[in-house]
């Protein structure tokens, strides 16, 4: 399942919610973003987050139908938010049951980390010295690329 | 065609979103950067540096060298700063 | 922190708590330990953990430790149940809190899988067969051994 | 010295806890199994193999060849099974 949302969520119900009655699941992985107080330029008082609505929803459900594809899932999740957010709001929730743990482990992260580097959001930080585009990071690419498989097409 | 902007490149254009005919001699993403550099002024800064923008046509991530024809949605942005640290 | 009890535990609230008022996390990674109605022996119907009170305390203490000293972690947790437990139950609760997700994700993946191999819990099944006693797996041993490091004492 | 048995070691000696005097000539865990095995009865029959038991002394994981002495807190059990699948 995805959501985009302005509102924040409910972690506790969400993860029920993903394995309730499904007795087929031994383990359930969760990752959990909030907003730092602290950017590489400083002290941030809040975040904008813009996304591309329609392609959001269309990148999030390509990414899950991924992870279904790649490792024998019972559920999985993502949730990320976009508006105005500040430091200790969460902005995202992504999570992966299976029967065991180490497949739930790497879909979540694989979410996580795929999620990064191709669903369209964009974060402004507010900091002392104004709001700035936050820039992307090689290293996310680095860990969006570990998952690549060999027959992948380079982009 | 429809073409969308985000983040900083929505913010140099001055505008979200706009309706355009496809231009003359343009086939190719790259051909429509190059277009969107020679409207000067704010397009001219959004898209003078080619390696920072990122596209979409109807909305998937797609290179430079994607076609674009009449009908398309496309849309520029930064590369996405989403997720987690 | 670490808790072994019988009662079940509110992950929501759990993993609210690890976090809350604390502006330096940037990822919340956790995972949830839940009861299979299959076993490789055939369908359960109830388990019951058994433990050895004062020990599990001290492994689960030692264990959050080891994770503290490896990852750069602002909060984490273990949380373990005993007694008899259905399908569907939770069992164990593990999270990690980090300024980096990376963090997050490889110190609860540690948790887990170290928490697997020594803290002092037993499984016995109930199946239609009758109660058995979970045997340990291998694949157990190969998940903790991947995070032995090379001055690492050999067992 | 305080001698625990957990899971199914517990059910075969027949008791979760014994005080015990440390045996004459027993000096290490090894020691201790094989003065187990030869009382006999449920004893031998837990203690049978060898290679199934695992041992912690006062607490900690130990292997066979660690020392026990008069006072130690010795446990005695399978392979743990705790956590997740």
């Amino acid at each position: 399942m995805i959501r985009v949302q302005l509102d924040d969520f409910d972690v506790g119900a969400e993860l029920a919610r993903l394995t309730e009655g499904n007795h087929a699941v031994g383990g359930l992985c969760s990752f959990v973003g909030l907003v730092r107080d602290m950017a590489p330029e400083g002290k941030i008082s809040a975040m904008t987050l813009e996304h591309y609505p329609g392609m959001t929803e269309k990148a999030l459900a390509d990414i899950e139908a991924e992870a279904q594809s790649r490792w024998p899932l019972e559920a999985s999740l993502i949730i990320h938010r976009y508006g105005r957010l500040e430091p200790g709001d969460r902005i995202v929730l992504v999570a992966a049951a299976s029967p065991h743990r180490e497949a739930a482990f790497e879909a979540c992260h694989f979410l996580i980390d795929y999620l990064k580097t191709k669903a369209p959001f964009w974060k402004l930080e507010d900091t002392g010295a104004g709001a700035a585009w936050v820039d992307a990071r090689d290293s996310d690419d680095t860990a969006a690329d570990r998952w690549r498989r060999p027959d992948d097409a380079a982009e | 065609m429809k073409v969308l902007y985000f983040a900083w490149v929505r913010e140099k254009t001055g505008r979200a979103v706009e309706d355009m005919d496809l231009p003359a001699g343009v086939a190719t993403v790259a051909d429509l950067i190059e277009w969107q550099r020679g409207r000067g002024g704010g397009y001219a800064d959004a898209f003078g540096d080619d390696k920072a923008i990122r596209v979409a046509v109807n909305q998937t991530h797609v290179g430079k060298s994607h076609p674009v024809a009449e009908g398309d949605e496309v849309a520029f942005f930064p590369p996405v700063t989403g997720g987690a640290p």
